[in-house]
């Protein structure tokens, strides 16, 4: 083991999942065997991955070359701070699932266990050869056949119509996305014809170029994302998809793209413009907003959760924005900073999303629900599910000391430092942008507590969730693993910035952890105590002091009598559970303030209506705005193409005469 | 972590865990008095929270462990809230655990709880209360954190203690971005501390109510530790608000002996505070929960326009 | 023996033989061992060029370089597997009573002229003999296209053969023209149609006349390649035609007939300099890819969809070619073999999926995988590859041409995105619900040949993973005789 | 000598303008297919001078091939097609013959504007015969785009490989034999596979208008 680099590790682990993979083909409608065999080891294999990338971290990069590809170009691959890194978030977030997805999987949902193993781990092992490639036809190798494992994930349940076409959407999307990435590699080999990352390193772009490259790089990579307005793709698929698969898809694939964003502004890109970081920051804000405000309206769990990882990845775009604003300046204390606090969240958006995903997977798979409005009460029937969902959902409304807070303190604390710079526009603008990022912030806990509160708080809404069952043992140590990762990143941030220091040192040449070292463990604080400090465990500690002293003082001083009673509800003599705030109504004053930023289709009653029904259909407005424009575009176009060919075979000669009278013409 | 340090952190703590329902009865007197009442008296709270530790708790029957967890985690928060706001001197060991974006979160944490709390048993009453809190709870977090943004921003940090110590002992200056800030910490602590014009603390109307209807199902000493923590609340918003914008008497960690003048400083302070917000509860008039979006917007632009004002003028 | 000699002479025999005892039941047979025959006599040739480099057979009329050597052992190759897949194929066919007897005599001989033809078109040294042979090439296959008789495949074959007919008269033009430019430079007593001669002089040659005839080869022999706008037969063919047909017409001719655009390029490159002929071409394949692109998003018929697709790919190879340079060369070569492949294993795949649905509207077509899954998936793999889905080799060229275009062409880059884009939606949107889903189709009286679609996946799998390097060098040879 | 040999093949080359023009002007079936053969004459003949000059005898075999196979045979064989499918009447245009007849000078001028640079360097003893072959080449082209019945778009089509055959000839003076057997074998299947196809078609449209010709399309 010692004499093993991790390079090689990292290569036996996508060995690894490739082979469970296979056997899984081979043992295509074993379910038993797939399912407490090959998953269970393609969890502990991203353990492994997990404890080969904290090895790499410190250490210098290390490349290998694999005898595929194209000639002259084989695969190379690089394991650098930037890479272990995400490795890490891979492989940690990746082990939570895997469990889980071991006891997850049920028998006879269309594709067969087999395949869907197969598919599961090719997926896993793209998404590590992603992080891993160090030149483009690797990346771009790895990077569609993550889409397109994930696009086989997302439709394992194909007999439904839905289903079949989130797939399609999602899959157009990447593949858009991927061609744009392509052109941005075909920028940054600047006519070489050599494609490795080295390569593009040694170039010297000018700024046209480079922006050419960076706008390719951000219209690709956020389309992955799901940056505003391509996000049309991400509340489709992440619904459709098996809860372990969004969850991957949510957590960890994701994050990839937020890697090829910071891969290529930072690492393939020698320069840096200060206007790439104000839109990344301008786009990145507009696509939180976004997300977040459609995660309050939405009724479908899935979707309510798909709309919040949209939120997440635009605050991560953000960071890099004002990373790569303040890097444009030189100033790469605070670019450090910046980028810090991105990659804390996108490890800790990584590990509360996954486990929000695989918890809504086990109502979904308890009650068949995934309307919010048909669900409630559930933490009497689940209460493991309930009370590690509640921690997710703590961190996801980025409260503290979960994981979300810390990476959104250090976000914030980014944008109060803007005043430093050089741009008197820029350094305007964006401490004011920090309010915005608190808006966000809070109206994620909005989100937050109306999913939490709808689905498991409350009266059981349907008579049938009473039967629902708690998860099996699998699932709750993928989801105890999950949920301690959430925790254990909140309480422990200045140990988790260390680690990241290795990735900022390694991109800006600077980082946070000598910083954050002196001040010692407890504490972080980015700069020095008096600018700002945070210690969760502090924190923490005074919280439950205080709650577990006032429990005792109460009952040591008065007593702990306690009586059951039907609920009191201001003296209402008849309650049902159908009184309750449905997930429409728990939105409805979110709805009505951001009314222009939604497209509301209402169907109110009448009075004369024998059964009344009242309906709200939230609409996306860049669907109809942007998207069906586009394909009525292509529809146009194409049926003005068609007119090329309308059987008539004198115009097909008179197309054929024309086109030689013309190029003679030319020629002449 | 100095001896005095030691000592001025407890001595808050112990002064804002007694003081805080008086400053409600206070508040809640003067209300009276200027509606013509006689009131109940400055120490009511107090006998109020005696009488409820005293009741024997009534539980729902669907209420689940949470529900019974939530007071004593809102009570904590509000807790480690007061030991962290530089109310009396700026040395306080406490306050590198929270900065003033924690705080922010640490309110945060007390009101999803609440939330939650009254989302646990399911009435109609507890989940109207809690889209209510939360709504007004989105609008007035970011609107508070602008506050302490633009004041982050004067003294360069975010730390409490540093943020007041420079506020309080540079030489005299004057803010204007302050003073939007101040107007809009108003509309915040009128809208979280549940008072008049956003909520009615006193009535039970279901159209209105915001904290009553979360709380509806609490009694006994579960209800007697939420009463408390909204008094602390009021206590430390009231805190934040003073240290900030009247930063004097505030004693400084090199003057340990300032302590003794802080605390005669900072009760007459609240007094003055109290009455005043008795006074604006006093006349004004409760409005529609639809137009409470409208007044923390306002909030949040004016502390927005605050911000700006600092630097586009740099002070 | 010459294994030259062999490669024209298996199929030459098996066309007679074939059109002796065609239409017997084990005629399926005897076309597999022809094939076999030809594929071993391709593989043989190809062994004697790669250890002993280019050489001439039959006093310089024929002449084997590492440019044809290769489309030489594809066709040879393709040739067999569509001869695999074409017997299960056109039983069922019978069975349904499209074909006859007689109509299986005419299938299987002219199945192997066609081979014949295409062989010496790729092989020959005189560019007159080439248009000969591409002319019998477009013979034999206007037969094979109308073999089902009935209206809409004579309507697709009359269609065929009138617009390929005008389009290599066209050709014959530009040969008539080079060969008058020839002439004044050509010593005489050597034969100024061959093009190793023709090559030597290139630089000689008179520029004006080139120019114009090279306007004439492209637009005749880019009328069989399906350029747009001169691409209107195509997807009537390939429709209408039996599937092996529409294989090998996608698979095999189209190569073919930009073989030959290459090898007039090659000359008028030498008088005129790489950028008149590089620049036409840019042109009519940057028209071919977007037109093509939208024409797709509107089509019904399975196969005809498929045969746009072809037109685009074609396109993207006119450009790559057009772009010239080692890179974008070896780029457009690989994309011919890979496009070879993939889009005749996915005509199989799709062949067998018509029989099942009894239709070629794709409305009609659904939930293969339930029904026959190594159907299904080969549709599914097999769209994905033509798509550009890696690790597929398509993926591997159309890297290469896209990110030598950024650069080089970077004015045609968002065309290329946008026609790319629309090509997918417009495919993976119709392929997907013929996949997957529910169904009612029943399974085939008759077990599928899935050995060729996924002998060809898997090859165009392994070429985008992996190209092994004597198969490199090769195309690196020839990209450097197109001109790299 | 020369000069007079020269300008007899100009003179074949005038002949066969007019007569491009001819058919191009014509309505009627039979006459087409006579005048195509005229057509055909005249190759014959430039080829036989061009062969006479130059010495080359494979230029006489060639004039004999097409002789044969464009003056006789496919003249004879289209006579029995439209004897058989009864299509001896007029031919419909899709625009009428003055609008074909002024394109036509157009096409005519144009050609010989392209073939003007060539024409200069051209050493042989015909050197504006090219003009003239590219200009029946397009004067052949219209013809086949402008009618709407299958037999004269094949005489056109043929009337095309005149003019290739005639381009072949006087400005290269002939391709090498191998080539000319080779066309003229592909010239001659395909026109037995159009007259195989012919029948067919009159039998499932019942009509040789190709206008019927139109089902598969874009819709």
């Amino acid at each position: 083991m010692l004499s093993l680099l991790p390079i090689d590790g990292v290569l036996a682990v996508i060995a690894a999942w490739l082979s469970i993979g296979i056997c899984g083909v081979f043992a295509l409608r074993r379910f038993a065997f797939v399912s407490r065999v090959l998953f269970p080891a393609g969890g502990l294999v991203c353990l492994a991955l997990a404890l080969f990338a904290l090895q790499a971290l410190f250490q210098s990069p290390q490349v290998a070359v694999l005898p595929l590809g194209l000639p002259g170009l084989p695969f190379h691959l690089r394991l650098d701070a930037l890479a272990a890194f995400f490795l890490l978030v891979i492989g940690g977030a990746g082990a939570g699932v895997s469990i889980f997805a071991a006891g997850y999987f049920r028998q006879g949902e269309g594709t067969p266990p087999g395949l869907l193993c197969l598919e599961y781990h090719v997926f896993l092992a793209s998404m590590a050869m992603v992080v891993l490639a160090d030149d483009a036809y690797a990346f771009m190798v790895a990077w569609e056949t993550m889409a397109l494992s994930s696009f086989f994930l997302v439709t394992a349940n194909h007999k439904v119509p839905e289903i079949r076409d989130a797939g399609f959407l999602y899959l157009l999307v990447a593949h858009v996305g991927a061609i744009a990435i392509l052109l941005c590699f075909g920028v940054l080999q600047a006519n070489t014809g050599d494609y490795t990352f080295a390569n593009m390193r040694a170039q010297s772009l000018t700024p046209f170029w480079a922006s050419a490259a960076f706008l390719l790089a951000l219209f690709g990579f956020g389309a992955k994302a799901g940056i505003f307005p391509l996000h049309v793709w991400l509340p489709e698929a992440h619904p459709a998809a098996p809860s372990p698969v969004s969850a991957l898809m949510s957590g960890v694939m994701l994050k990839t793209a937020v890697y090829g964003m910071v891969r290529v502004s930072f690492d393939l890109l020698h320069l840096q413009l200060w206007w790439w970081g104000a839109l990344l920051l301008a786009v990145g804000l507009a696509t939180a907003l976004f997300g977040v405000v459609f995660a309050t309206v939405q009724s479908d769990m899935k979707r309510l959760l798909a709309y919040s990882s949209i939120e997440n990845i635009g605050l991560l775009f953000a960071a890099i924005g004002l990373a790569v604003i303040f890097n444009a300046y030189g100033m790469r204390a605070l670019s450090a900073l910046a980028l810090t606090a991105c990659l804390f969240h996108v490890a800790s958006h990584a590990l509360f999303k996954s486990l929000l995903f695989v918890g809504t997977g086990m109502v979904l798979h308890a009650t068949g629900q995934r309307n919010l409005g048909r669900l409630g009460g559930l933490v009497r029937f689940m209460p493991w599910v309930a009370w590690l969902v509640l921690i997710g959902v703590l961190a996801s409304s980025g409260l503290p000391p979960l994981s979300g807070f810390a990476s959104e303190w250090l976000l914030l604390q980014t944008f109060l430092f803007t005043p430093g710079l050089p741009h008197p526009f820029l350094n305007m603008v964006i401490p004011v942008l920090a309010a915005a990022v608190a808006l966000i912030a809070a109206l994620a806990g909005y989100a937050m507590v109306k999913f939490f509160g709808v689905v498991f708080l409350g009266q059981p809404r349907e008579e049938t969730l009473r039967e629902a069952h708690d998860a099996g043992w699998l699932e709750r140590i993928g989801m105890l693993w999950l949920a301690a990762g959430c925790v254990v990143l909140g309480l422990l941030p200045t140990q988790f910035i260390v680690l990241i220091d290795r990735v900022t040192i390694d991109l800006l040449g600077w980082g946070l952890g000598r910083q954050v070292a002196q001040t010692g463990w407890l504490i972080l604080a980015p700069f020095s105590v008096e600018r700002a400090s945070f210690s969760p465990l502090l924190f923490f500690g005074g919280v439950l002091f205080c709650s577990v002293l006032a429990f005792l003082l109460v009952r040591a001083i008065y007593h702990g009598h306690m009586r059951r009673a039907p609920p009191w509800d201001c003296g209402f003599a008849w309650q049902t559970a159908r009184m309750q705030d449905t997930a429409e109504g728990f939105g409805q004053p979110i709805r009505q303030i951001f009314e222009p930023l939604l497209r509301l289709e209402r169907h109110l009653p009448t009075a004369a209506d024998r059964e009344p029904r009242y309906r709200v259909v939230v609409g996306d407005h860049s669907w109809f705005r942007l998207y069906l424009p586009i394909a009525h575009g292509v529809e146009f176009l194409a049926r003005q193409v068609g007119r090329l060919q309308r059987g008539r075979i004198s115009i097909y000669l008179l197309y054929s005469f024309l086109t030689l009278l013309f190029m003679l013409f030319l020629v002449r | 972590m100095t001896l005095s340090g030691l000592l001025s952190q407890c001595l808050a703590l112990v002064l804002a865990l007694v003081l805080a329902p008086l400053l409600t009865g206070w508040v809640n007197q003067w209300r009276a008095w200027l509606q013509n009442r006689s009131g109940p008296g400055l120490l009511q709270p107090y006998r109020m929270l005696h009488k409820l530790f005293n009741k024997e708790s009534v539980l729902a029957e669907s209420a689940s462990p949470f529900f019974r967890a939530a007071p004593y985690i809102i009570f904590g928060c509000m807790t480690l809230a007061c030991a962290i706001i530089p109310m009396l001197s700026t040395d306080l060991p406490l306050s590198i655990a929270a900065d003033a974006i924690a705080l922010v979160g640490l309110f945060a944490v007390a009101r999803v709880f609440l939330s939650l709390a009254a989302m646990d048993i399911g009435t109609s009453f507890g989940s109207l209360g809690a889209r209510r809190e939360m709504l007004v709870g989105f609008l007035a977090e970011p609107a508070l954190l602008a506050v302490l943004f633009t004041a982050s921003l004067i003294a360069n940090s975010t730390a409490l203690t540093t943020i007041v110590t420079s506020l309080a002992h540079r030489e005299f200056a004057i803010y204007p971005s302050l003073a939007f800030a101040g107007i809009a910490f108003t509309f915040v602590s009128f809208a979280e501390n549940a008072r008049v014009p956003v909520d009615n603390p006193a009535t039970h109307l279901e159209l209105t109510m915001i904290h009553e209807a979360l709380i509806l199902e609490y009694s006994g000493r579960h209800l007697a530790l939420i009463e408390w923590a909204a008094s602390l609340k009021l206590f430390a918003y009231s805190c934040i608000g003073l240290a900030i914008f009247f930063p004097w008497g505030i004693a400084e960690a090199e003057a340990p002996l300032a302590l003794i003048f802080a605390i005669p400083a900072l009760v007459s302070k609240l007094a003055i505070g109290g009455f005043l917000l008795a006074l604006i509860e006093t006349l004004s008039a409760k409005m529609r929960i639809f137009r409470v979006p409208e007044f923390l917007a306002s909030a949040f632009m004016l502390a927005v326009i605050g911000m700006l004002v600092h630097l586009l003028l740099g002070v | 023996m010459d294994p030259l000699f062999l490669v024209f002479v298996v199929p030459l025999l098996g066309g007679f033989v074939l059109a002796a005892c065609g239409h017997r039941p084990y005629a399926r047979d005897v076309n597999v061992v022809f094939s076999s025959g030809t594929l071993l006599a391709a593989v043989w040739l190809t062994v004697r060029v790669v250890a002993g480099g280019p050489m001439f057979a039959l006093d310089q009329l024929f002449f084997i370089d590492p440019l044809n050597v290769f489309l030489v052992a594809l066709t040879a190759f393709v040739g067999l597997t569509t001869a695999i897949f074409s017997r299960p194929y056109m039983r069922v066919e019978e069975d349904k009573g499209k074909m006859t007897p007689k109509r299986m005599r005419l299938y299987h001989s002219m199945y192997q002229f066609f081979s014949f033809t295409m062989l010496v078109a790729l092989t020959t040294n005189n560019l007159g003999i080439l248009w000969v042979a591409m002319e019998a090439a477009t013979l034999t296959t206007v037969l094979l296209v109308s073999v089902y008789r009935t209206p809409a495949s004579l309507e697709a074959a009359w269609k065929y053969f009138i617009l390929c007919g005008v389009g290599i008269a066209q050709a014959l033009f530009g040969t008539i023209l080079l060969y008058m430019a020839a002439e004044r430079v050509i010593p005489q007593g050597s034969d100024a149609l061959l093009w190793t001669n023709l090559a030597a002089v290139k630089a000689h040659l008179d520029p004006t006349i080139l120019s114009i005839a090279f306007v004439f080869l492209l637009l005749g022999y880019g009328t069989k390649v399906g350029l747009v706008p001169v691409h209107n037969w195509l997807p009537d063919a390939h429709a209408e035609g039996p599937t092996p047909i529409s294989a090998v017409l996608s698979g095999l001719l189209l190569n073919v007939a930009l073989y030959a655009v290459l090898r007039c390029k090659v000359l008028t490159d030498g008088a005129l300099g790489p950028a008149f002929a590089g620049n036409l071409m840019l042109g009519f394949g940057l028209l071919s890819v977007v037109a093509a692109a939208f024409f797709l998003s509107r089509q019904r018929d399975v196969k005809r969809m498929f045969a746009y697709s072809s037109i685009e790919h074609m396109g993207l190879m006119t450009f790559a070619f057009g772009m010239g340079g080692p890179v974008a060369n070896f780029a457009g070569l690989l994309h011919m073999t890979v496009h070879s492949l993939i889009k005749s294993a996915i005509f199989f795949a799709v062949g067998h999926a018509t029989q099942k649905a009894g239709s070629q509207i794709m409305d009609d077509i659904r939930g293969l995988i339930k029904v026959s899954p190594t159907v299904g998936w080969g549709l599914m793999l097999g769209s994905l590859a033509i798509l550009g889905m890696p690790p597929f080799g398509v993926f591997a060229s159309e890297f290469l041409i896209l990110t030598t275009a950024m650069r080089q062409e970077p004015w045609a880059t968002p065309f290329l995105l946008l026609a790319l884009g629309v090509a997918f939606a417009a495919v993976f949107g119709r392929v997907q619900p013929m996949v997957f889903g529910a169904t009612e189709l029943k399974p085939l009286a008759h077990p599928p040949a899935l050995l060729p679609v996924f002998l060809h996946l898997g090859l165009g799998l392994m070429l985008g993973l992996y190209i092994p390097p004597y198969l490199s060098d090769w195309y690196q040879q020839a990209a450097r005789l197109i001109g790299g | 000598m020369n000069a007079l040999i020269s300008q007899l093949v100009n003179l074949f080359a005038a002949v066969m303008l007019i007569l491009a023009f001819a058919m191009l002007s014509q309505r009627r079936v039979i006459t087409l297919i006579h005048l195509f053969a005229m057509q055909g004459l005249a190759v014959v003949g430039a080829t036989t001078v061009v062969a006479y000059v130059t010495h080359q005898h494979h230029l006489y075999y060639s004039a004999l091939l097409t002789l044969v196979l464009k003056v006789f045979l496919i003249p004879f064989l289209l006579h029995r097609v439209i004897d058989r499918l009864n299509v001896k009447w007029d031919i419909e245009t899709l625009f009428n013959i003055p609008t074909q007849m002024i394109v036509g000078i157009g096409l005519v001028i144009f050609a010989f504007n392209v073939s003007l640079p060539i024409a200069r360097f051209s050493e042989t003893i015909s050197r504006g015969t090219l003009g003239i072959a590219l200009a029946c080449l397009l004067l052949s082209f219209l013809m086949m785009i402008t009618r709407a019945k299958a037999v004269p778009q094949v005489v056109g089509f043929l009337a095309m490989e005149n003019a290739l055959f005639f381009a072949a000839t006087s400005a290269t003076y002939g391709m090498p034999m191998v080539v000319e057997l080779g066309i003229a074998l592909d010239v001659l299947v395909g026109i037995l596979i159009m007259g195989v196809f012919m029948f067919q078609i009159r039998e499932q449209f019942e009509s040789l208008d190709i206008r019927h010709l139109e089902k598969l399309k874009e819709d």
